[in-house]
């Protein structure tokens, strides 16, 4: 399945790269332009997986929602006549180390890991299975949800508003 | 190189590790969120892959909508809180922000 | 799943729905009777009795519900806790000064405590790893809100921002931990990965790097060293009520979400001798040692140090979480029930403490220490119901946090862990400073110029006995409480 | 007249005088008058106790009676059994004699000092004082056990310490006071520890069991050091009380006191507490610790007389006079005397008590003058007085047909034999030396005061012989300094009642090796009645007393005389300037000038010691033991928030290694809170990072 | 009995308490008189005690032998994990070790009440801290359940605190705190003993079973020792010298013993009058009581072990405290510092194991009690006039003050071991005692030299005090008054009747005592298969 792996590194880097750029490049802007990007690629990711629905449920939400709100906050919380809009970075150094030893743990956690990995068939549909489980199974967290969004509207209503 | 979850696992530590240098270093806190979603996002590749991967049916999946879910509801309540802050302190930088101190 | 079952999985749930349902009574009730502000928290309260009750049917109530969640005497136990100091904490509202001043954004404000209360709830009763996660998020959320709920004021927004930045990782972290959790075994219910972790030797230090962060969420939650942070910051940011909330419902539940992590996942066998042998995953106890000495040396030593007072009882708080710590170190159940004594005591000494503060800075419009000097005499009744909500929160006898305290000690040396008592009998010294020095500027300090006398209303003077009288009363008869600890350990399964 | 009777007439003359002390002290503010009341009572007193000394001499001779009650009941003590403590009093020959002359001293200093003291603001309180003091002694005199001994052995401190600084305004007077108290403290402490071992060994302190006990070989200790030790240790309350050598500082500085006082206690009976002991406890005695006791009693004898050469306050001169002949009855004790000791003690008491009294007397008629080189020619204006303290500076020089020559000759005579046998012959050498030395400072002293010319015109214009109540008191004591109370015989005192009837030789209880040779039990004599094991001394002690006995006597007048003669010489007739000859040995003046300079050596060491160790300790308790503990409790000085603490607190290290460690804590932690929520973060991080690392391994 | 005698002295406070925090502020009179009446209500019913005991019980370790015994079950908690029934007593009873110092609380109480005359700011906040005081005090000193004791003990810690505190002097904050860390510090060993033992003791209950106890007398029977329980010498591995060194320790802050006695000048010389005299009347005393009532019967073996120690710390006591008040110029501070010299007897005493060393240290504690609280008095009186304590300031008193200098000499006098006063005998016993020890034997003869510097400083102390000549500033000072009088003459009378008459004392703890002394030496044999 060479082409399937092409893919998959494409996304990676597409995901990687862009991910990267949001957290160092200055621009806000960019940087947020650039988290559109990372989204793009898990979204990709995603789909390589066999999550057609998360995926599609990732574009939505996330660059159709989430990002649309963070490109808002960093218009309203800076001033629109400023041309570009830069940010700097703070304690790069210990961040660099305590991250850097950090990532050396997880990635040899990762990598040394014997997973379970079970030959299965790339799943088809998922949407039907997904919306049952949901209903009946999960029920509980997706009235859980429900309130959380609830709540979270509220109180974000009642933070924002004048 | 054939793809396999360890793959996908570094992508997502590395996705992991890069959201929480960008939380702590980036002084504008909105950027801080950004951060914030790159982490929930690693999880979520995690969650996915391993439910692919391990043949645990489709409740990873199940578990990454929940978590996208949560994610636009807290980065909507973070965004508000922003706002305050932002309304309150004239700037959004995390690093200034530290009156409370010992 | 059929009717029958989502019939008895909803039946555990019966004070979870109450809850909800009177989340959404109040938000209709705001949305509908906009200038009737006051009768918000005799609803909420209402409901909250309701809510109780239904409590209070759960502790013979055992079940498993949507195996998501269990329903146990255990959970019951938290819950009234969480619902109790819900109560006070509206109690409180009403007469707190800054939440008067927001007096339009009422109604969010009872919607987003009952939210936490929902959250709490789900928390000392989820035994499903995204359950847990997504309660805390409701917690969170709630509370990331109400931490800046004066939002006119630098600090509330300051404290509302590092908490959510700080939440926010914390919660990615453990989602992180939960995600590997997964991968390993291929779920997320505790039983299920307790049974895994009994038939195969998994992941070794993969587990414990998962574990690890997993704790570190659960740990901001109950504000254990190193994950405590946020803490003193939040808390003197915060308005005094969600303040003394935070302090006790939402580590009450982040306690209940620890012991049940550790006693589901891990539980391997139970002893002869009463203590529970876990599995050889992770050494619990080396670590929860370990952390809740650091945890109460640092709350103790740094509180020494703090000129303001709710940011003292956020030490104060830390360090109590270091006293639970140990209690749940033990790995017994009767170190848990000292857990148990330990917060049915500390929930109405530490209200009652922030309560008084709230009322005090009601009136001289500050929560320095120093502002406290020579106060003695013009706050009589309420300085001396300070006086016996910080000595018992030191824990001096004959005060309920004596009690408390002796049970964390009896758990710890019948273990034979006779050092860690001995530090935490060193550190309950240094605590007596602190707590001592305010009282120490109440009364012994001699101001120049007289203050004239604070009053109380007598619906606050209520409040306050209602809190100071167990404080008292379980000082000196605590049999009840130590009945209602031993017979709310039962867990479901073991 | 039956022996319970009789003892109930100790148990009367014992509470009589406390009686009168109570009545008086709570009285005294309201009833001017009621210093009658306690001198009727001395006066019953008086009269009980020469009923009590005729009955005892006669009807009830070598009866020891005694009563006792329970005091304190220990019950069923473990391993011991039962302990009870038993108070009680004993009336033997000596406590008979001892009491009629504590009582009569006692009733004529009272009489005295109505006059002496007529003026003072606390009149009655010194009545009350003398009250006190003399029901102290008597109980002193009459105990039947060493407890009861030491209970009134301190209050007769206490008694003393009243009135010695009874003038307490002037600071000399309340320093003297504590003088006495102290150093006689010094010695009970040596008391105390006596008392201790006897009461660890036997259960008991009555002198009687302790005595059968240790008759019947159970030493203390079980060892034959500690008889001897327990003897030292118990002779130490001697040495403190009757101002034996170390000790003897106090009594000089105790003429502070209003002069009936140095009369009555300096001189007759509480220092003669001193020398009682030791009669009390003599059968216990081993050589060793007589030896000791003789050497201490020599050098007491000697030291103080040789300082009293040079004196000049009239009541000081006494005072040395005072422990020298103390020192004597000490040593003679030590040397075997017994007998001699004890008779030289009532004589002494007696002539002493007339020359302080006499010296009262001078100093009132003087205005409280006391320096004899302002005095000279009161012959002429007092001639009573003057008489009187000549026969009793006559007795103390041991001029034949005084009560002085008798029992001063006989210790001289002991010390004598005593040098023969044992060869230890500075005890008489000091002996005489210092008989000389007795003989010139108390004719310095007469010749000063009462002979030539007034130094002090006005004064002596002034000065004029005292009232019938004060002199009175000087004749009756002065008569008593005559031999003819005593013997027939004014060279013999063994002819007499006195020595032969009324004082007799102990019972002996000492093991038979540790006692001198000359001194044996007489369990197997056959001249004195069976059961009654008084000292016999041995052939060769009874022959060399006989064998010195005549050289002893000639010795001692010429002793005598040559000191007169040479203090006529140097102060009546002026042939030998006194001045020229202390100049000539001006460094031997002055030591003795400065009394040896015991004053200021125990300043400079014990005192001055003292009181620089308590404050060493003051300082460290301060600084070092508070500071440890601030420190470790840490805290207490957390508050002071400036971090520039550290150096504030320099000063003492110690302190603040603990002190900043544990303060430093504190602020480390909060070193952490910094405000910045990244920061925050970045340590969460690192600590999971280290927290995994240090678990790794499991 | 059926009347709960010791319920009442020890509650009688409290019920006074409560009535005066419901008098209005402005009603002094009302408050001082209540806790004057609540003090002598004690009085009478310490003093009715007294009468009704029975000379012939023992006690110390025989619940039978205790009297006015009340025992209920306090607390009761079946069923708890592991441990069973968990059930605490509440349990009164008095022997012979702690009748004299019922009789002393009381007494001492009462007469500090009427000391407190002279308070005059927060009365009701006054008096209300020091009957709840008294009630801790006379709580410690009738507890025979450990837990119930402790609960006294701490009880103490806060209204000392305050009173000190808030009706102290100039650098009363300081004092406070310090008296309270000590305290506090001290309480937290013998916390943890307490839960070490409750936790290698067992006690049979009526139905058979076996319940971990926290019953004194149950502690100190060997048969009940758990075989694993940390202080279980029937545990290899147990923990009981360290447990007895804590124990110890905890205690000796409250003699206070050296090095852990700083606390006690600074809390005195801040401290107003009547405090004071609690503090050195009672308070010290709670010391020497809970080592002789817990380290002696409890672990017999290891106080033979360390009597050498016990003994060397009282020598240090006494010379270190003599020698400190020597160089004091503060006359509070140096009546402090000659407690410390003082308690030193009691240590000295005790180290000695035998009936008379400590029946002396319980008479000591007694006599002290008395003499000491009539030297603070005697401070507080001249203080109360003068407005100094500073020694170098007086003088002569005794020609302005002379009947209150008369009180003063008796005082005096006792505290240096006047013969025919009270405090003679206990000191005479504690020598008799210490001596006949061989092991302490060295340590009671270099100890003596107490009696001197005793006498030393105090002397000192009374000449430059109130010999000399007066100074003309305190020409107009008046001499004791009727309410004076009234503390004064007690004191004076029990000082001069314990000096002639000690058995009244000694009669009632002797059986104890031997009792006690007998029961420590009978446990040894069984500590001794132990193997030490």
């Amino acid at each position: 399945m060479e082409i399937y792996d092409i893919i998959f590194y494409l996304f990676a880097a597409i995901t990687l790269l862009s991910a990267f750029f949001v957290v160092t490049s200055r621009n806000i802007v960019h940087a947020a332009f650039y988290l559109l990007f990372t989204f793009f690629g898990v979204t990709g990711i995603y789909v390589l997986l066999g999550a057609d629905f998360v995926a599609i449920v990732q574009l939505i939400v996330y660059v159709g929602g989430i990002l649309i709100l963070l490109i808002f906050g960093v218009m309203i919380t800076n001033k629109i006549t400023q041309v570009d809009i830069k940010t700097g970075t703070v304690h790069t150094l210990p961040a660099a180390i305590g991250v850097g030893l950090f990532t050396g743990i997880v990635g040899a956690v990762i990598l040394n890991t014997e997973w379970r990995i079970v030959d299965s068939p790339m799943p088809v549909a998922t949407l039907s299975t997904l919306g049952e489980m949901l209903l009946t199974e999960y029920v509980l967290i997706f009235e859980l949800l429900g309130i959380l969004l609830l709540v979270a509207l509220i109180g974000a209503a009642s933070m924002a508003r004048k | 190189m054939e793809v396999t979850l360890t793959h996908f696992l570094i992508v997502s530590t590395i996705l992991f590790c890069l959201g929480i240098y960008g939380i702590v270093t980036r002084k504008n806190a909105v950027m801080v969120l950004m951060g914030i979603e790159l982490i929930l996002n690693a999880s979520n590749i995690n969650f996915v892959a391993f439910s692919r991967f391990g043949n645990f049916g489709l409740q990873g999946q199940l578990i990454a909508l929940f978590v996208i879910v949560l994610a636009a509801a807290e980065a909507a309540v973070a965004l508000a809180i922003v706002l305050n802050v932002y309304k309150t302190f004239v700037n959004v930088n995390v690093d200034e922000i530290d009156s409370l101190r010992d | 799943m059929n009717f029958e079952s989502l019939n008895t999985s909803l039946q555990f749930l019966k004070p979870e729905i109450a809850v909800s349902i009177l989340l959404v009574v109040v938000v209709l009730f705001d949305l509908i009777f906009q200038n009737n502000k006051k009768a918000l928290p005799v609803i909420s309260i209402t409901g909250l009795l309701v809510t109780g009750y239904f409590i209070i049917e759960q502790f013979t109530l055992n079940g498993y519900a949507f195996n998501l969640l269990t329903a146990d005497a255990f959970g019951a136990f938290f819950k009234l806790i969480v619902a109790l100091s819900a109560i006070f904490v509206i109690l409180f509202s009403i007469s707190s000064s800054e939440i008067i001043r927001c007096e339009d954004r009422q109604g969010e404000y009872y919607t987003l405590i009952l939210g936490m209360v929902l959250g709490m709830f789900l928390i000392s009763s989820a035994t499903d790893l995204i359950l847990i996660y997504l309660s805390i998020e409701l917690l969170s959320l709630s509370s990331y809100i109400l931490a800046g709920f004066v939002k006119t004021v630098e600090r509330d927004s300051e404290a509302s921002l590092k908490y959510v930045i700080y939440g926010g990782v914390a919660s990615g972290v453990m989602l992180f931990g939960i995600s590997i959790i997964y991968g390993l075994t291929g779920s997320t219910n505790l039983y299920t990965i307790n049974s895994i972790l009994q038939s195969a030797q998994l992941g070794g230090f993969t587990f414990i790097f998962a574990g690890f962060m997993v704790l570190s969420g659960i740990g901001f939650k109950i504000s254990i060293a190193p994950f405590h942070f946020w803490t003193p910051d939040v808390y003197e940011g915060a308005p005094i009520t969600i303040t003394a909330f935070l302090s006790v419902a939402s580590k009450a539940a982040g306690f209940a979400l620890l012991v049940r992590f550790i006693k589901i996942t891990f539980f391997d066998s139970m002893s002869e001798s009463g203590y529970w042998i876990l599995l050889n995953v992770i050494d619990w106890q080396s670590l929860l040692v370990l952390l809740s000495i650091l945890t109460m040396t640092l709350g103790n030593f740094a509180a020494l140090w703090q000129e303001n007072l709710k940011r003292m009882l956020a030490y104060s708080s830390i360090a109590h979480a270091g006293y639970l710590l140990l209690a749940v170190a033990v790995l017994s159940n009767e170190g848990l029930i000292a857990v148990l004594v330990y917060f049915s005591i500390y929930l109405f000494m530490n209200l009652g403490a922030f309560f008084v503060v709230m009322l005090i800075a009601n009136k001289i419009g500050s929560e320095d220490v120093d502002d406290y000097k020579g106060l003695g005499s013009s706050v009589s009744f309420l300085g001396v119901a300070l006086a016996i909500f910080l000595l018992s929160l030191a824990g001096l006898p004959p005060t309920a946090g004596f009690i408390a305290k002796l049970y964390l000690f009896i758990a710890l040396i019948d273990a034979n862990m006779v050092t860690v008592a001995i530090i935490a009998l060193l550190n309950t010294v240094v605590a007596y400073y602190y707590y001592v020095r305010v009282l120490k500027n109440l009364y012994l300090v001699r101001k120049e110029v007289e203050m004239e006398p604070v009053g109380v209303s007598f619906g606050n003077k209520i409040i306050i006995l209602l809190l100071l009288i167990p404080v008292l009363v379980f000082g000196i008869y605590f049999t009840p409480i130590v009945n209602l600890a031993k017979s709310s350990i039962a867990f479901i399964g073991f | 007249m039956n022996e319970s009777l009789l003892i109930n007439f100790a148990v009367v003359i014992l509470f009589l005088p406390l009686l009168g002390f109570i009545v008086t002290l709570l009285l005294g503010k309201k009833v001017s008058k009621i210093f009658i009341f306690e001198n009727l009572v001395m006066l019953i007193g008086l009269i009980l106790s020469i009923v009590l000394l005729i009955a005892k001499v006669t009807t009830f001779n070598n009866v020891s009676i005694s009563s006792e009650f329970m005091w304190i009941d220990m019950g069923d003590v473990p391993v011991i059994g039962q302990i009870q403590i038993f108070l009680g009093l004993l009336l033997d020959d000596i406590s008979a004699l001892m009491i009629f002359v504590v009582f009569l001293i006692s009733f004529l200093v009272h009489f005295f000092s109505i006059d002496y003291m007529k003026g003072d603001i606390r009149y009655n309180r010194y009545f009350a004082y003398l009250g006190l003091f003399t029901f102290s002694m008597a109980g002193i005199v009459l105990t039947h056990n060493l407890l009861m001994m030491y209970i009134f052995w301190e209050l007769v401190g206490v008694s003393s310490y009243l009135l010695i600084g009874f003038w307490f305004e002037k600071k000399s007077a309340s320093d003297a006071g504590k003088k006495a108290f102290i150093v006689n403290r010094i010695g009970d402490l040596g008391f105390l520890l006596g008392l201790l071992t006897l009461f660890l060994t036997y259960n008991t302190f009555s002198f009687v069991e302790i005595f059968t006990e240790i008759s019947q070989g159970n030493l203390p200790l079980n060892s034959e050091f500690g008889l001897t030790i327990t003897g030292i240790f118990i002779f130490c309350g001697a040495v403190g009380k009757s101002a034996q050598f170390p000790l003897h500082v106090w009594l000089p500085d105790a003429m502070e006191g209003p002069t009936p006082v140095s009369a009555l206690i300096h001189a007759a009976t509480m220092v003669a507490a001193g020398v009682y002991l030791v009669v009390r406890i003599f059968g216990i005695l081993t050589a060793d610790a007589m030896l000791i006791i003789a050497t201490i009693g020599a050098l007491s004898a000697l030291i103080p007389a040789t300082i009293a050469l040079t004196q000049n306050d009239i009541k000081r001169v006494l005072a040395y006079s005072t422990v020298s002949q103390l020192g004597y009855m000490i040593m003679a004790l030590g040397v075997g005397a017994y007998k001699f000791a004890f008779f030289h003690l009532i004589t002494h008491a007696f002539f002493k008590a007339c020359m302080f009294l006499g010296s009262g007397s001078v100093i009132h008629a003087m205005h409280h003058e006391q320096d004899i080189q302002n005095m000279g020619g009161l012959r002429k204006k007092m001639p009573i007085t003057y008489a009187t303290f000549l026969i009793s500076a006559i007795a103390i020089s041991g001029i034949p047909l005084t009560s002085g020559f008798l029992s001063k000759d006989g210790i001289l005579a002991g010390t004598y034999a005593f040098g023969t046998l044992t060869g230890h012959w500075y005890f008489p050498f000091i002996g005489f030396l210092v008989a000389m030395m007795t003989a010139f400072y108390m004719f310095r002293l007469i010749i000063l005061t009462f002979h030539g010319e007034p130094r002090n015109k006005e004064k002596y214009e002034h000065a004029h012989e005292s009232s019938f109540i004060m002199v009175m008191p000087l004749v009756v004591l002065s008569i008593l300094s005559f031999f003819i109370w005593y013997t027939p015989n004014p060279m013999d005192p063994e002819a007499g009642w006195m020595y032969s009837d009324w004082i007799k030789n102990p019972e002996l209880h000492t093991p038979e090796n540790l006692r001198f040779g000359f001194m044996q039990s007489d369990v197997t004599s056959v001249i004195t009645p069976p059961g009654e094991h008084r000292i016999m001394y041995s052939e060769t002690y009874t022959a060399a007393l006989h064998h010195v006995h005549g050289s002893a006597v000639f010795l001692s007048i010429a002793m005598a005389v040559l000191g007169i003669l040479l203090a006529f010489v140097m102060y009546q007739w002026k042939k030998i300037s006194a001045d020229i000859l202390a100049d000539k040995l001006k460094p031997l003046y002055k030591f003795s000038y400065n009394k040896w300079y015991f004053d200021e050596l125990y300043h400079k060491i014990f005192v001055a010691g003292t009181i620089g160790l308590s404050r060493l300790i003051a300082w460290f308790d301060l600084k070092v033991i508070d500071g440890i503990v601030d420190g470790s409790a840490a805290v207490t000085k957390a508050f002071s928030k400036s971090i520039g603490w550290f150096d504030d607190n320099v000063i003492d290290g110690l302190v603040n290694l603990t002190a900043s460690v544990s303060a430093f804590i504190g602020l480390i932690f909060s070193k952490f809170q910094t405000g910045k929520v990244q920061t925050y973060i970045i340590m969460v991080i690192f600590s999971l990072v280290i927290l995994l690392f240090l678990f790794k391994s499991f | 009995m059926n009347f709960p005698i010791l319920t009442f002295l020890t509650f009688i406070p409290v019920v006074g308490m409560i009535v005066i925090l419901f008098l209005k502020k402005e009603n002094i009179k009302g408050i001082k008189y209540t806790a004057l009446i609540a003090t002598g209500i004690q009085v009478i019913l310490a003093v009715f005690l007294m009468g009704n005991y029975n000379y012939s019980l023992g006690g110390i370790n025989d619940a039978s032998s205790f009297q006015f015994v009340e025992l209920f079950r306090w607390i009761e908690i079946h069923d708890f994990p592991w441990i069973g029934t968990i059930k605490i007593d509440y349990f009164m009873g008095v022997d012979g070790l702690s009748t004299p110092l019922v009789l002393l609380t009381a007494i001492i109480t009462f007469i500090a009440t009427l000391s407190s005359w002279t308070i005059d700011k927060q009365l009701k906040g006054y008096f209300a801290l020091f009957l709840l005081l008294d009630t801790g005090m006379m709580g410690v000193f009738v507890s025979l359940d450990f837990f119930l004791f402790f609960v006294f003990w701490e009880i103490m810690l806060l209204p000392m605190y305050f009173l000190i505190g808030i009706w102290g002097g100039p650098r009363r904050e300081y004092a406070a705190i310090k008296f309270f860390l000590y305290t506090l510090f001290g309480s937290i060993f013998i916390l943890l003993v307490m839960i070490g033992l409750y936790f290698s003791t067992t006690e049979v209950l009526a139905d058979g079973s076996k319940v971990f106890t926290f019953n004194i007398l149950e502690m100190m029977n060997t048969a009940n020792y758990t075989s694993d329980g940390i202080l279980s010498p029937l545990n290899p591995n147990n923990w009981r010298f360290l447990a007895y060194i804590g124990l110890f320790a905890g205690f000796a802050i409250k003699i206070p013993m050296f090095p852990f006695h700083t606390w006690l000048p600074d809390a005195h010389v801040e401290a107003p009058t009547p405090i004071s005299v609690i503090l050195a009347g009672v308070l010290l005393k709670m010391g020497i009581y809970g080592i002789l009532r817990f380290n002696y019967p409890i672990f017999p073996e290891i106080t033979q072990q360390l009597a050498w120690y016990i003994g060397l710390f009282g020598m240090i006591n006494i010379i270190y405290g003599a020698l400190a008040a020597m160089a004091q110029r503060d006359f509070k501070k140096l009546i402090a510092y000659s407690s410390i010299s003082h308690m030193g007897y009691c240590l000295l005493g005790m180290a000695a194991l035998n009936t008379m060393g400590i029946s002396g240290a319980i008479l000591q504690m007694f006599n002290h009690g008395t003499i000491t609280a009539m030297l603070f008095l005697i401070v507080g009186v001249l203080y109360d006039r003068t407005h100094t304590r500073n020694l170098d300031d007086f003088g002569g008193m005794a020609t302005q003050m002379p009947i209150y200098t008369g009180f003063v000499t008796v005082a005096f006098f006792a505290a240096i071991g006047l013969p025919g006063l009270s405090g003679f005998i206990s000191e005479i016993f504690v020598f008799l005692g210490a001596f006949s020890y061989d092991t302490i034997r060295i340590i009671a003869i270099i100890s003596t030299l107490g009696i001197l510097l005793g006498a030393g400083y105090m002397l000192w102390t009374l000449q430059r005090v109130y010999l000399g000549t007066l100074k003309e500033k305190w020409a107009g000072l008046k001499d004791l008054d009727r309410r004076e009088y009234l503390m004064f003459i007690p004191l004076t009378l029990i000082i001069i009747f314990l000096g002639i008459y000690p058995s009244a004392m000694l009669d009632v703890m002797n059986t104890s005592v031997n009792t006690m002394v007998k029961f420590m030496q009978d446990s040894q044999m069984f500590f001794s298969s132990f193997g030490g």
